[in-house]
């Protein structure tokens, strides 16, 4: 064990390294370039990790170490088919976002790389950690160098805004925190393969075996949900995000909103379901009706946002919303649905995001009522932009309508009205995000829209390769499928 | 009545009214002079418990030295006069409520106790200056030595206060 | 198996090829070559649907597999296309009728930019793409894609010109109207998918199916998808949409929104045949609601000004008509009224826009009036289209009509009387469109009357060949009372109704009374027809403003005005409310609140720390006494 | 004597002691009612100490006994610095403030 | 034993040093020396078990590996904090080798605080702990506000030593045994003779007075904010944490078979701690304040370990203590350097100093218990006591609420330093060495080191 690197501690140690090389690079076009080089790495680290790793749980590739403490707890890593799929995710978003924003100026970039960087890190940490503590650690980590980037480099109320999210996450892991404390008091003996054995461990094989009683799971679950349900965000801890999306540079909104809101979803796939089978199903309807109201509430306030970046933020909330209900559904095709979405939804809201920021970058502003008729003048970009949304409202034949497809059939099974609720909101959707279409690109050019250009070359590259990601996974979505069919399988077996 | 009951609740009787007496001096000379007849009597009481050691230190320590010095530092500051102004009423009453009450509350459950826990008095011979001294050095060697950090320290911190720069 | 069928593909594949050359080489193409392009695949993909056809005809129905587009443990879904009569039919009428509108439009748009001419094309292209997975497929998650296409290309198509703010709110509207109905086809699926696991026609509509959904499934299944019907096919409550569609390009009117994706809905109950029939509380419904919009849509089309707005009144009126015939069971009748429909609404609009074209864009039939004598072409084949449209025999809306109201006669008789007054207001707006556009004087301006002129031949072929199918064409749908054997249509679908028309209840009208039917309809659509005739060729302007039921149905029956008060105005309201109230006071504040109330309490605490050694000590001796209490009594 | 006599004396000698402390505004005062304190609590470790010395279980290791008074001794010891190093403090606050009335040590507040 | 006998004899040699050797910056290196000595002798006694010294102690002494490496703990803060604050403590007054001699009496107070097994050694401890600290709290003579923390400092000191000898006093007399020896109080497991009760709740609130917690934690901001910056640095670490093992040690050894019936108490101490000491600190505007806040917060989490009192709250203990110590003397270190103590004083710091300020970044993040780091570990480590104690779980989710309110105030800093524009032509601080700047990183990396491994203390104590 250990003896040799395996794809999840490159995967987290490469992005740890490339983060600290960044930080001494002198000058900032060799820290983006460098940034872009590892990421690139990583990128092809992960793609390697798809085809070389075992898909079974049980059999999943990770590494042991055991480090010596009494607690049990170990660098404990591994990549199941879930982990996989969102490592991947976080693997291609990071070069996507680096060429999307290749020509954005940062002061002190070398720094700017640098927390990026480390913030892949923790997300691949969070994504392969197979120890609660772990995971914990990675799960903060992650927030740190996102709080520096977003108030660093962000908007006018950035400190504010940013500093609201940080304490609201951290809060909410800190409840995490005692809950993994508590349940690594139940969890048996673990024996280490020097022969040691610990009283109790972290490890997840051990989590999962817990000794837990019904009331125990009922309040733990609350306890481990809250923080995930802050993350997500659900109804109604949602409030950080318009904010912070709004006021954080858009590179960090990307990796924000792409990967680190399916940190949520993924905690909820890892960690709570397999923990609190009994709790879960109790609750599920109290989970699903928080989502599905989110799902409504946040699609009808996004109606009338004049805010370009907190519109797309409340579709998110929506979005995930559905992604929450569906997973809670528990059933094949819901949980397979979820699975695929997360990846869909990251690609598809960092394009959304690339495309506002090209727009904000050029007009400087960010409310739609003062653009209009960018069509005529950036017809690239436009279409871009509407395939992009389109694919965000799920459209048949984009990635995100296989993943909804599943999830709302999955739910069907569940609940015949949280679904025609939940379905509301594909209407809704459709108002606001046409609306959005209709007031910032139709219509006639204004003062502040006359001097927008069409996007140049790194743009178009990416928003076309996403653009065709959107349609090759709308048109044959089964590698995405096969990739995590055998983690649902599992997660379903805990029920 | 005893003549052991009746020195006890004299010397009592003593210590506390002089103690009452100390905190509403208002002159601060008054007051050492007052706290210096509850040492004595509090030294009556050490002889009552024939604690003869305990009794002479008293004394000599506390009211011989230490209150020597209090007054020392009043005369220097020239304080021997009404020094406090104002005496705040209010303050006065919540002071006594509040003390009032702790005490009420200690003395209520201490007074439950069932068991008569007599003191003996007058006669045993652990107070003695031998019997004490004995212990002091064999068994209470190393707070004795560990007390001089004490006073070395006490000594440094008059030299680093008192001294003028 | 026959191997030609494995080419299928090739018939959705080329306009999404068309498409793809003309949107990515918009700024390269010529509008000749765009246009070419355009056309050239969709002449291919006719073509292969003729041989489609031929091959079906010959009894070679089959279900093409190409790959499993979702597969999962519980849940498999093919990439497959059904072919079978039905479906073929409708690729003739789709690749067909939508050539001649892609020929029509490289004159009618010719004079855009090369840039939006290009982008026009790949449009088009891209809806033909739509349109014909949306019958091909053979699942409904195949047709689902094609329907919201559709719906996409229909929303992309009127709001053409983006700039105009009111036609983008148009495209918006039909989106969002077709997404409502939408969600209904889409909770249908998942309702076929949470009992029967499959969402494939051929293993839903086997016995095996049929048998494991009750009664109560089956009628909300079918409900369910009726709703998207009513929002693709503009039906009530739904059919606001449609009217306003005529923002886009004339030729996207005619070919969209009248002769092909708006009776997508109608060949979606066709496909689900099975399944409505064996839901009559449906079947009821459908009925009532296709008759309702039908004389709702009449009596609007009566007082319409706008020619295009006529039209797309009568289009919505005459789909109602087909989901009577759909609600009553009659399959065939409405598949037969959608193909006669087809050709001579097409025809009607483009000659609309062939006026429309001549009149510099002009819409307004009050400043129109004796266009005969300036467009011989336009006017003929326009005459030839009205008289289909009302039933006038033989043309070919007399055949599939009047099998609709024999049908309906059958059912229940107060929907033949209701279908029959309907067809009179047919005949009587038309006429009285007919009339107002091209008999009596000229109405407009000067330079307008300057301007007129016969469109070209990109345009008039198009008209003339419509034409012709629209006299002809119901002929292979005569009844058997003139010809036995005439029917044959039926004879060609009868493998795709088959199950339902045997457990249909079929109450067979006798000839004398089905010569009646016909006569009374026949007879009545001819009065007022003669009447609108007479009455418009001599319109006037005049200025008066109409009182009372006229100006009902002039605003449409206020239908917008009310939607708008009970669905518009409450989304805003909503909107602005949880926005204002609930997420900025309500949570917000909590979450804010928080944070104040930690910094409120922080200013009052430390006035704890007063600095005064006293009251220090003095809490000090509370805080002793806090913890005896405790301790000793508590 | 009962042990209940001398724990009601010495508390209550404690008390007013306490009490002293919180209502004298004389920094030398207040230190003296710390003394008075003190002192009710050395009384209290000797009588406890001959309370013990009645007891049979205590009696066998007389060293036990005389702990108590060792303590005092050891109280009154550190009474002895504390109040050399309580002293200069207060005459080092008089030189510069010439005044030690605790009321008016409020530069250190909130 | 050793660190006591040799901390007494050093500081004597402090003393004599402050004598004859005229030249202000030999003390410094002189007591770094002594440091050293008393660290490597403490090591070799951890290391063996065996003392220097073979004096008969009569058992009031009492040394383990637990408490050895305690004060391994302390006088590696201790060394790290005459390492980072040498030059300060010479710039503090005249008398530095006293000021260094008074500081290895206080390691000596700390040594036995840590090793006491009688109640006597206890009082003499604290005192020996506390006498020099009221002096050098007033070692500024010439600052007012010197003076009044000292004063106050002093009388409620004398105060609270009041308090904890009655408590003794009620303890002897309630004891069977009539001993002050705390292993040997004998206590059944039943019913509390009330004498017991009235003598813990005394020494409860003595040693609740302190280590600073609520509600008698009043003279802590007064005292830090008054005193002279490096001392309220040394008084608010390793006095306090010295105090926390005592007060520990104390209540596990004489009470941890009743644990139950005082918890409660506890309970109140630890929650009124926790909201005094956050909510507070939040509305502070002076960091050298906020840091006297943050300090009662602190001792908030650390009271865990009475309320727990299991074996994972002792190694919590042990771990805080260094956590805590070592962020503090840190963030300590680079606020002695300002030339405004208010939070704005720090703005854009990163800008002119960024090794300062990444490394007072790390000490607030710490501070503040953010994973990776030693703050993070041993918030983790009292939680888990927590937990595993088993009673009054909600107690446990009021704590982190309160430590995610901390979050507030630490990072005001965090937010100043970073993301705020110093005021024009403003001397941020004084003259800082690249010596002060490698011993700054030096001193956060070892808070990393120990947020990843925290083995490294914690393997000794098991040694």
């Amino acid at each position: 064990m250990g003896s040799y690197i395996t794809f999840p501690e490159l995967l987290i140690w490469l992005p740890l390294l490339a983060g600290i090389i960044c930080f001494f690079t002198k000058g900032d076009r060799a820290a983006r370039s460098m940034a872009l080089l590892f990421s690139l790495i990583i990128l092809g680290v992960s793609v390697a990790s798809l085809f070389y790793t075992d898909t079974k749980f049980v059999n999943f590739n990770a590494v042991n170490y055991y480090y010596p403490n009494n607690l049990g707890n170990t660098f404990f890593v591994g990549l199941d088919g879930t982990g996989r799929l969102l490592t991947f995710l976080t693997a291609l978003a990071f070069p996507i976002i680096f060429i999307a924003t290749y020509k954005s100026n940062y002061k002190n970039a070398a720094s700017f790389f640098g927390l990026m960087m480390l913030t892949q890190s923790g997300l691949m940490g969070v994504f392969c950690s197979m120890d609660a503590l772990l995971f914990y650690f990675f799960w903060e980590l992650a927030l740190i160098p996102v709080y520096f980037l977003c108030s660093k480099w962000g908007g006018e109320k950035r400190i504010q805004a940013t500093f609201k999210f940080f304490v609201y996450t951290f809060a909410g892991s800190l409840l995490m925190l005692i809950g993994i404390i508590y349940v690594y008091q139940h969890t048996p003996d673990r024996t280490f393969e020097d022969g040691t054995i610990a009283a109790h461990s972290f490890a997840i094989s051990s989590f999962y075996n817990a000794a837990l009683s019904g009331t125990e799971q009922n309040w733990l679950f609350w306890l481990f949900f809250v923080a995930f349900a802050i993350k997500m965000p659900i109804f109604p801890f949602h409030t950080w995000q318009p904010d912070t999306y709004d006021q954080s540079p858009t590179s960090v909104t990307m990796v924000l909103s792409g990967i680190m809101v399916k940190m949520g979803l993924f905690a909820v796939i890892r960690w709570l379901i397999p923990l609190f089978p009994l709790a879960t199903v109790k609750f599920s309807h109290v989970v699903m009706i928080l989502s599905i109201i989110g799902i409504i509430y946040a699609s009808f306030i996004a109606i009338l946002q004049d805010n370009l970046k907190k519109l797309v933020a409340y579709s998110s909330i929506a979005h995930i919303g559905l992604m929450c209900a569906a997973l809670f559904a528990m059933n094949q095709l819901s949980v397979q649905g979820v699975m695929i979405q997360m990846f869909n939804h990251g690609i598809n809201i960092i394009g959304l995001w690339i495309v506002i920021d090209l727009l904000e970058k050029q007009t400087g502003v960010k409310q739609i009522s003062k653009l209009g008729g960018v069509a005529s003048k950036a017809p690239v970009l436009t279409i871009m932009l509407v395939i992009i949304a389109l694919a965000n409202i799920a459209l048949p034949l984009t990635n995100a309508f296989i993943g909804e497809f599943l999830m709302f059939s999955g739910l069907y099974k569940f609940n015949i009205w949280y679904t025609a609720v939940a379905g509301i909101g594909i209407i809704l959707a459709a108002i606001y995000t046409l609306n959005m279409i209709q007031k910032v690109f139709y219509g006639n050019t204004n003062s502040i829209t006359e001097s927008v250009k069409d996007i140049s070359w790194n743009e178009k590259l990416i928003l076309g390769f996403i653009v065709c990601l959107i349609f090759v996974i709308g048109v044959y979505p089964q590698p995405l499928i096969d990739i995590t069919k055998e983690s649902v399988t599992i997660l379903l077996s805990k029920k | 009545m005893n003549i052991t009951t009746l020195s006890f609740i004299l010397l009592s009787v003593m210590a506390v009214g002089s103690a009452i007496m100390m905190i509403s001096s208002k002159n601060p000379v008054y007051s050492i002079l007052w706290l210096i007849v509850v040492f004595f009597s509090i030294s009556g009481h050490y002889i009552l418990l024939n604690a003869q050691f305990l009794a002479i230190v008293n004394i000599i320590v506390y009211a011989g030295a230490i209150m020597v010095l209090f007054l020392f530092v009043v005369m220097l500051m020239n304080l021997n006069k009404e020094m406090e102004p104002v005496k705040n009423q209010r303050m006065l009453l919540i002071a006594v409520v509040s003390g009032g009450s702790l005490l009420l509350v200690l003395l209520s459950a201490l007074m439950k106790m069932d068991a008569q826990m007599p003191v003996q008095m007058k006669i045993g011979d652990q107070g003695l200056i031998s019997n004490l001294g004995k212990v002091l050095f064999t068994n209470y060697v190393l707070p004795f030595e560990i007390s001089s950090v004490l006073f070395l320290s006490a000594m440094i911190g008059a030299v680093v206060i008192g001294k003028k720069d | 198996m026959s191997n030609f069928l494995q080419i299928v593909w090739l018939i959705p594949i080329l306009p999404l090829i068309g498409f793809i050359i003309n949107g990515a080489g918009r700024n390269i193409l010529s509008k000749a070559v765009s246009g070419f392009v355009g056309s050239a695949v969709i002449f291919a993909s006719f073509l292969l649907s003729i041989y489609v056809f031929i091959e079906v005809k010959n009894g070679h129905s089959e279900v093409v597999h190409y790959f499993n587009f979702i597969n999962i443990e519980s849940l498999k879904i093919a990439f497959a296309f059904k072919i079978d009569p039905l479906s073929s039919l409708f690729l003739l009428i789709i690749t067909g009728v939508g050539f001649l509108i892609h020929v029509y439009s490289t004159s009618y748009m010719h004079e855009e930019p090369s840039k939006d001419f290009a982008k026009y094309f790949s449009f088009l292209n891209l809806f033909v793409f739509s349109m014909l997975l949306l019958v091909m497929g053979a699942n409904y998650v195949i047709m689902f894609i094609g329907w919201e296409g559709v719906g996409l290309c229909s929303y992309l198509l009127i709001g053409y010109w983006f700039k105009n703010n009111d036609y983008t709110n148009a495209g918006k509207k039909a989106f969002i109207m077709n997404r409502i109905g939408d969600l209904g086809f889409l909770l249908a699926v998942f309702w076929l998918i949470s009992k029967l696991g499959t969402v494939s026609f051929d293993e839903i509509f086997s016995q095996v199916s049929l048998d494991k959904l009750s009664l109560a499934d089956k009628t909300g299944i079918t409900l369910l998808l009726f709703v998207g019907a009513t929002g693709k096919s503009a039906q009530i409550p739904l059919y606001t949409w449609l009217p306003d569609a005529m923002a886009g390009p004339t030729p996207v009117s005619a070919l969209i929104h009248a002769a092909t994706m708006v009776t997508a809905g109608i060949y979606m109950i066709a496909r689900s045949n099975i399944l409505y029939i064996m839901a009559p509380l449906t079947q009821h419904v459908v009925a009532i609601t296709g008759l309702a919009t039908a004389v709702l849509a009449a009596t609007i089309a009566l007082k319409q000004n706008d020619i295009k707005k006529v039209l797309a009144y009568s289009t919505v009126s005459q789909l109602g008509y087909m989901f009577l015939a759909l609600g009553v069971g009659a399959y065939t009748g409405a598949v037969f009224h959608v193909m006669t429909h087809a050709f001579f609404k097409a025809l009607l609009f483009l000659g609309a826009g062939s006026v429309i074209h001549a009149m510099g864009g002009e819409q307004d039939m009050r400043n129109m009036g004796g266009l005969k004598k300036y467009m011989s072409i336009t006017h003929l084949t326009f005459l030839l289209g009205c008289l289909a449209i009302a039933g006038m025999p033989p043309f070919s809306g007399f055949f599939s009509k009047d099998e609709i109201l024999a049908a309906a006669y059958a059912n229940n008789p107060i929907l033949w009387a209701v279908g029959v007054f309907t067809a009179v207001m047919t005949a009587f707006y038309m006429f009285r469109l007919y009339g107002m556009t091209f008999l009596g004087k000229f109405r407009g301006t000067q330079e307008q009357e300057h301007h007129l002129h016969e469109s070209p031949a990109a345009i008039t072929i198009p008209l003339i060949i419509l034409a012709i199918l629209a006299v002809i064409g119901g002929w292979i749908g005569i009844p058997e009372i003139f010809m036995h054997g005439g029917h044959r249509l039926e004879a060609f679908l009868e493998p795709v109704f088959r199950q339902s028309n045997a457990i249909a209840t079929k109450h067979a009208l006798s000839h004398s009374k089905e010569y009646m039917l016909m006569g009374i309809s026949v007879a009545a659509a001819f009065i007022a027809l003669v009447f609108a005739w007479n009455k418009f060729s001599k319109y006037q302007k005049s200025e008066t403003v109409s009182t009372g039921f006229t100006k009902l149905l002039e605003n449409k029956w206020y239908v917008e005005e009310f939607y708008n008060a009970i669905i518009t105005k409450p989304i805003n309201s909503l909107s602005a409310f949880f926005n204002n109230i609930i997420e900025k006071k309500v949570i917000d504040g909590l979450v804010n609140g928080t944070g104040k109330a930690v910094n409120y309490g922080s200013r009052q605490l430390r006035w704890l720390q007063s600095g005064q050694v006293g009251a220090y000590i003095l809490l000090m001796v509370i805080g002793i006494l806090i913890l005896f209490i405790i301790q000793l009594f508590l | 004597m009962d042990i209940k006599a001398y724990i009601i004396l010495a508390l209550t000698l404690f008390t007013i002691g306490i009490i002293g402390v919180l209502v004298r505004r004389n920094a030398i005062i207040i230190f003296m009612c710390v003394e008075l304190m003190l002192n009710a609590v050395n009384l209290l470790l000797v009588a406890f100490s001959k309370m013990h010395a009645m007891s049979e279980a205590v009696k066998a290791s007389p060293t036990y006994v005389s702990d108590a008074q060792i303590f005092v001794f050891f109280i009154m010891v550190v009474a002895a610095a504390e109040v050399s190093v309580g002293l200069a403090i207060i005459v080092m606050l008089y030189r510069n403030t010439h005044s030690v009335d605790v009321n008016f040590l409020n530069r250190l507040k909130n | 034993m050793n660190a006591i006998i040799l901390s007494a004899i050093w500081g004597i040699v402090m003393m004599f040093s402050a004598v004859f050797i005229k030249n202000k910056s030999v003390p410094k290196y002189l007591a770094l020396a002594g440091i050293a000595l008393l660290f490597i002798a403490n090591g070799i006694e951890l290391n063996s078990g065996r003392s220097f010294f073979n004096i008969d102690v009569h058992g009031m002494l009492h040394t383990n590996s637990f408490n050895l490496t305690f004060i391994a703990v302390a006088l590696g803060c201790t060394a790290m904090f005459f390492l980072l604050n040498g030059r300060d403590i010479e710039k503090t007054g005249a008398h530095v080798g006293e000021y260094f001699a008074l500081l290895f009496f206080i390691l000596c107070g700390v040594s036995l605080c840590a090793t006491f097994n009688t109640l006597l050694i206890l009082f003499i401890g604290i005192e020996i702990m506390s006498i020099p600290l009221y002096i050098l709290t007033g070692s500024d003579k010439r600052n007012l506000k010197s003076n009044e923390a000292a004063l106050k400092y002093f009388l409620m000191g004398a105060f609270s030593t009041g308090i904890m000898l009655m408590g003794i006093a009620f303890i002897y007399g309630g004891s069977p045994n009539a001993t002050f020896y705390i292993d040997s109080i004998q206590l059944g497991t039943g019913k509390l003779p009330v004498m017991i009760l009235v003598g813990l709740v005394f020494l409860m609130v003595s040693m609740s007075f302190k280590v600073s917690a609520a509600p008698f934690h009043f003279w802590t901001p007064d005292v830090y904010d008054g005193a002279p910056t490096v001392f309220t640095s040394f008084m608010s670490t390793i006095v306090k944490v010295a105090g926390f093992f005592a007060f520990v040690r104390l209540f596990e050894n004489a009470f941890g078979a009743i644990h139950t019936q005082w918890q409660t108490l506890i309970v109140f101490i630890l929650i009124s701690t926790l909201l005094i000491g956050n909510i507070t600190a939040v509305f502070q505007q002076s960091v050298k304040r906020m840091l006297a806040y943050s300090s009662i917060a602190q001792a908030g989490f650390m009271l865990f370990a009475l309320f727990a009192l299991n074996v994972r709250a002792k190694e919590g203990l042990v771990l805080y203590a260094a956590a805590y110590s070592i962020a503090t003397i840190g963030i300590f270190s680079i606020l002695i350097k300002m030339e405004d103590f208010t939070i704005d004083g720090f703005n854009g710091l990163s800008k002119k100093h960024p090794i300062l300020a990444l490394s007072a970044t790390i000490f607030l993040l710490s501070l503040t218990g953010i994973p990776l780091t030693a703050g993070f570990q041993s918030k983790f480590y009292m939680l888990m006591a927590a937990v595993e104690n088993g009673h009054h779980f909600w107690v446990v989710i009021v704590a982190v609420i309160f430590a995610a309110i901390s979050a507030y105030y630490y990072f005001k800093i965090i937010q100043a330093m970073y993301f705020k524009e110093p005021a024009e032509d403003f001397i941020q601080t004084s003259e800082i060495s690249n010596g002060f700047r490698i011993l700054l990183i030096l001193n956060a990396a070892l808070i990393i080191v120990l947020g990843v491994y925290p083995e490294l203390i914690l393997g000794w104590l098991y040694h």
